[in-house]
């Protein structure tokens, strides 16, 4: 077994406990979380599956993660603002429909 | 002339002009309205200069900066590519204009429209253009995320609800699609969608990242059972920007998944992940308009509707396999374009209604004879296409479409079909029949003019197309994965 | 790359990766889940130079931990105090559905793994494609040319989401302090004179490095941002006048730029994006400065997390020293 | 082998105790104020180890000064941070341990 592939197998791990992680919570805040921690699995994957080449690493999948993790910040921004806007308004931090949280 | 309208890269101002928009908008919020009427008129503008292009000369490519792929990315105009450019400016057009009256100046919630319309208006036209897997995760999340601002706009608790709910599932399933890219580049060393077609294996790491990418994509087109973020969030936004999210925006992941199944993956997806497709497309047909006929309210009944509507386009999947790919292809592709412009149309008459009686309760819009009715003739109109009825668009549509059940053998598709039309019309009726009711209501205001004129000429150019379908059809198939002839009619 | 003595390492750190993780998701005070998570992204950036990709441990560490961290420290602060201090558990399933979810992620996990062995043994990746355009591009480092001409595009649109994220905020509400009063110390007082002039100029530094090593706009950006919430933390604040039309226009500097370079191609006959060659290098460094510029004001708006308000941020400073502070 | 490499090995080795004796403070001693000096002190100390060692292995005087420009500036850093989080805790209400309990 390879180098890379032991990461990105560790991303696919990744990835499947973040949206363990964004069905099981109700927190918003603990969603927005396990989105990010998928999306780092997603980038570790994504690199490390393209770090198998020989020679010097290929540049362009890192350019795309880049891409990818400034995106994520944008989403998760959004995400924050608009938790903070549903805690402002309703005094709940979860979506409406779900069990109140203990 | 033309040899300027023939090579110039018209497609690519149906991208920069809103772009530049968005921002001048968010600039100078006062001159927002003139800016989105400008550009909502050289969008069609644009539009119709590409049609023009591809009618006469073909599909064409753009590489961008000058670099070939793989190394670049790749713009394609191609049939369906210009279909969803029509959709988009004719939604989009229809939505601006609607939109100028709808929005007051003194309202907040104009400040922050416009800017991210355009935004969404822009990164829709590049989505529909991209040649490139990853590009194609970019613009997805532009238009996810000012879809998301824009179901927020109003701020009302519900809306809020909604927008997040499909936040999070616009984030689970743009990084699922991204995971999938990321095993193809790894495999294959390039994301160019021509390239990929040529080179694609169809082994198990490809089915892989086909399924990773046909989740996230599934998820984010609201296919019955993942539906359950859409009817919130699109019936508690604003009515123009419902009527953007159900006519324009549900229709991004859709062709990306269209693009993958059939350019890319033609040999990788198997006989049977088609039928599921198809069958969770039934599905949505069956349960989108059982929830439509129980709804109270006119907006969840129409967002309702277009769950149900979603599974049409599914039926491509399955019916595409074989001698009716080329009808079955068409018939979507004109039923984007037929339900994209009646959708629409119909939230722009529910955002009338609502201004007009201060709700949209269904129970209480009863004896809406006046004012009331003659928006509600404009809903009759929109709900032709929607239903199906000839001379429509949507009837030729689906009309193209029970042609190829029935060449493909496939009778239960057709059988979902037929009981999909009569359900739709089950649940347009009921709406219809309040305007036949007897009560005592108090007369209405009648709706300003450009409240009522949008709806009625797009509902008007929905049907309409239904006669001059020859040439959607045509542009449809030019560049398309599927070829072959339309089997206009078919004796079983 | 093969196995060699770093392999305990290798093996340890995806485990220790996967713990930080799950122990972030499980936690039941928020904040210590927060704090995992940043500590997580310290670690991620570690992992990156193993896989040799120092620009992406540099943006994870400066965006995944810095600005993800900070975002989500002031949301929890704000969250609390709107809604209560509340500690997250799962919420209660039914068996069947926690069967159903659990056997499904498992059955994914072992289907993508499984599907893993079919990956090519000798990937063609485009690196040597890369550097053999390297030299027309305008830049001299790989990362950089991919980013800012040979995928261009992606940018331009990453930028537009970055902007796109802002009006979000915006119109979602008003700026809300999660600070009840600037911090203060007369510590902090020495450390943001020596610091500040410290993190612009190693901003100034890595967009610069950009053009031939590691680092570029978007780790620049986030330094200067950097700067810029230490400053607001310590009670400095936009003047009023500034925060209308002004703020607006250098947020959208640097994508308009990015625009108006791009369409020099399709206006001069040439493709989107395209630029004439004599002006590569120019235009790529142009918009390379005023994109760091606008990013890093943006990523410092989305903290602050709210439309400007015109107001102070801040009750009135309650010593004398603050009001030295102000830059 | 090298001196050098002798050196930067002695002084990595000499590095993980203060690390390692940060980390214990950090868990298991009882409030905020004992486990920021266990933080910052250990800490500190041992990563001007580790920087000197690696400063050894540097190819040019200019990264080693980079590298002990880093030393200075989380030296910097940790101090401010630790006094801003024991001026908070302390106005927040909370008594540094006393021996007690």
């Amino acid at each position: 077994m390879s180098v890379p592939l032991i990461y990105t197998a560790a991303g696919i791990f990744l990835f499947l406990l973040g949206t363990y992680g964004l069905v099981a919570y109700a927190h918003l805040l603990r969603k927005i979380l396990a989105a990010n921690i998928m999306g780092s699995g997603v980038f570790m994957a994504f690199i490390a599956v393209a770090g198998r080449t020989p020679g010097a690493p290929d540049p362009v999948p890192h350019a795309m993660v880049l891409t990818g993790i400034v995106v994520t910040v944008a989403f998760t921004s959004v995400a924050l603002a608009l938790a903070v806007r549903i805690a402002r308004t309703s005094s709940r931090v979860h979506l409406s429909g779900r069990d109140e949280e203990q | 002339m033309d040899a300027v309208l023939l090579t110039h890269p018209w497609s690519v101002w149906t991208i920069i002009v809103p772009l530049a928009a968005a921002v001048l908008a968010f600039l100078v919020p006062r001159r927002a309205p003139l800016a989105g009427i400008i550009t909502a008129l050289s969008v069609a503008l644009f539009v119709a200069a590409t049609a023009y292009r591809i009618f006469l000369a073909g599909p064409h490519t753009q590489m961008l900066g000058g670099w070939q792929a793989p190394l670049g990315i790749t713009l394609r105009a191609d049939g369906p590519a210009l279909i969803m450019l029509l959709t988009s400016g004719l939604v989009g057009l229809t939505v601006s204009l609607y939109a100028t009256g709808y929005f007051t100046a003194a309202d907040r919630q104009q400040r922050y429209f416009w800017p991210l319309w355009l935004l969404l208006w822009a990164a829709c036209n590049a989505l529909f253009l991209s040649g490139d897997l990853f590009n194609l995760y970019v613009t997805l999340e532009l238009v996810t995320l000012s879809s998301i601002a824009l179901a927020a706009l109003n701020g009302s608790p519900a809306a809020l609800d909604g927008a997040m709910r499909y936040l999070l599932a616009g984030l689970l399933g743009s990084l699922s699609y991204l995971l999938g890219v990321a095993l193809i580049y790894g495999a294959y060393g390039t994301v160019d969608l021509t390239l990929l077609g040529q080179t694609v294996r169809a082994d198990g790491l490809s089915r892989a990242a086909l399924a990773l990418m046909t989740a996230g994509l599934l998820l984010k087109t609201a296919l019955f059972p993942l539906h359950f973020w859409l009817p919130p969030a699109h019936a508690s936004a604003p009515p123009p920007v419902s009527a953007l999210l159900s006519g324009l925006v549900v229709k991004a992941p859709l062709l990306i998944l269209f693009r993958l199944w059939f350019e890319v993956f033609p040999d990788t997806a198997t006989a049977g992940m088609a039928h599921l497709l198809g069958i969770l497309g039934c599905g949505a047909i069956i349960w989108g308009s059982l929830m439509a006929l129980r709804q109270q309210r006119l907006k969840l009944l129409v967002a309702y509707s277009t769950v149900a509507q979603i599974g049409y386009f599914f039926l491509l999947f399955p019916l595409a396999r074989g001698e009716a790919a080329a009808t079955a292809w068409v018939g979507v592709f004109l039923l984007v374009l037929a339900h994209g412009c009646s959708k629409a149309s119909m939230f722009l008459v529910c955002g009338t209604i609502t201004r007009l009686a201060g709700h949209d309760r269904l129970a209480g819009l009863a004896g809406a004879g006046g004012t009331l009715g003659a928006r509600l003739l404009v809903f009759a109109l929109a709900a032709v296409t929607l239903v199906g009825m000839p001379p429509s668009s949507g009837f030729i549509a689906k009309w193209l479409l029970i042609n190829a059940a029935i060449v493909a053998g496939q009778w239960w598709y057709l059988a979902t079909i037929a009981l999909g039309t009569l359900l739709a019309s089950g649940y347009v009726l009921r709406v219809l029949s309040l305007a036949f009711t007897e009560s005592q209501s108090p007369p209405l205001p009648v709706a300003p003019r450009i409240l009522r004129w949008p709806p009625l000429a797009l509902s008007v150019v929905a049907v309409l197309l239904g006669l001059a379908a020859f040439h959607p059809a045509v542009l449809t198939l030019a560049g398309a994965p599927v070829s072959g002839i339309i089997l206009l009619e078919m004796v079983p | 790359m093969t196995p060699g003595p770093l392999l305990l390492f290798d093996l340890l750190l995806p485990a220790v990766l996967l713990w930080l993780a799950w122990r972030s998701l499980t936690s039941s005070d928020l904040f210590r889940a927060v704090i995992l998570f940043i500590a997580f992204n310290l670690l991620l950036a570690l992992a990156w130079v193993r896989l040799e990709a120092p620009d992406v441990a540099l943006a994870e560490a400066a965006i995944g931990a810095g600005v993800t961290g900070t975002l989500l420290l002031a949301a929890l602060t704000r969250i609390e105090s709107a809604a209560g201090r509340r500690l997250s558990r799962p919420a209660r399933w039914r068996p069947a559905a926690l069967v159903l979810t659990g056997t499904a992620l498992l059955a994914a996990a072992a289907g993508l793994l499984w599907s893993l062995r079919l990956l090519p043994t000798m990937p063609g990746g485009l690196g040597p494609l890369v550097d053999r355009h390297l030299a027309e591009s305008g830049v001299d480092h790989p990362v950089t040319a991919v980013l800012l001409n040979f995928r261009g595009y992606d940018t331009l649109l990453e930028v537009a989401v970055l902007l796109l994220a802002v009006i979000a905020i915006w119109c979602l509400d008003e700026a809300v302090p999660f600070l009840q009063q600037p911090l203060e110390s007369p510590l902090l007082t020495g450390f943001n004179r020596m610091m500040l002039p410290i993190l612009l100029l190693s901003a100034g530094y890595l967009l610069w490095l950009g053009s031939h090593a590691p680092g570029g706009a978007f780790q620049a950006a986030s330094l200067l941002a950097a700067g810029l919430l230490l400053a607001l933390f310590s009670g400095a604040s936009l003047p009023a006048q500034w925060s209308g039309l002004p703020l607006r226009l250098l947020l959208v500097l640097g994508f308009l730029a990015f625009l108006a370079a791009a369409i020099i191609g399709p206006l001069t006959g040439r493709a989107l994006l395209h630029y004439p060659p004599a002006w590569v290098k120019p235009l790529i460094l142009l918009v390379e400065w005023l994109l760091t510029l606008s990013i890093a004001l943006i990523l410092t708006a989305t903290v602050i997390g709210g439309r400007p308000t015109g107001s102070r941020p801040y009750p009135p400073p309650a010593s004398p020293a603050a009001e030295g502070r102000q830059r | 082998m090298d001196p050098r490499d002798i050196l930067s090995i002695v002084f990595l080795l000499a590095a993980a105790p203060f690390f390692l004796a940060g980390t214990i403070g950090l868990l298991r001693f009882p409030d905020v104020f004992c486990r920021l000096h266990a933080l910052t002190k250990a800490d500190n100390l041992g990563l001007g180890l580790i920087v000197i060692a690696l400063a050894l292995q540097a190819d040019t005087w200019l990264q080693s000064a980079r590298l002990l420009l880093i030393w200075l500036l989380v030296m910097l850093s940790g101090a401010t941070v630790a006094h801003l989080i024991a001026r908070t805790a302390l106005r927040a209400g909370r008594k540094p341990w006393s021996g007690r309990s």
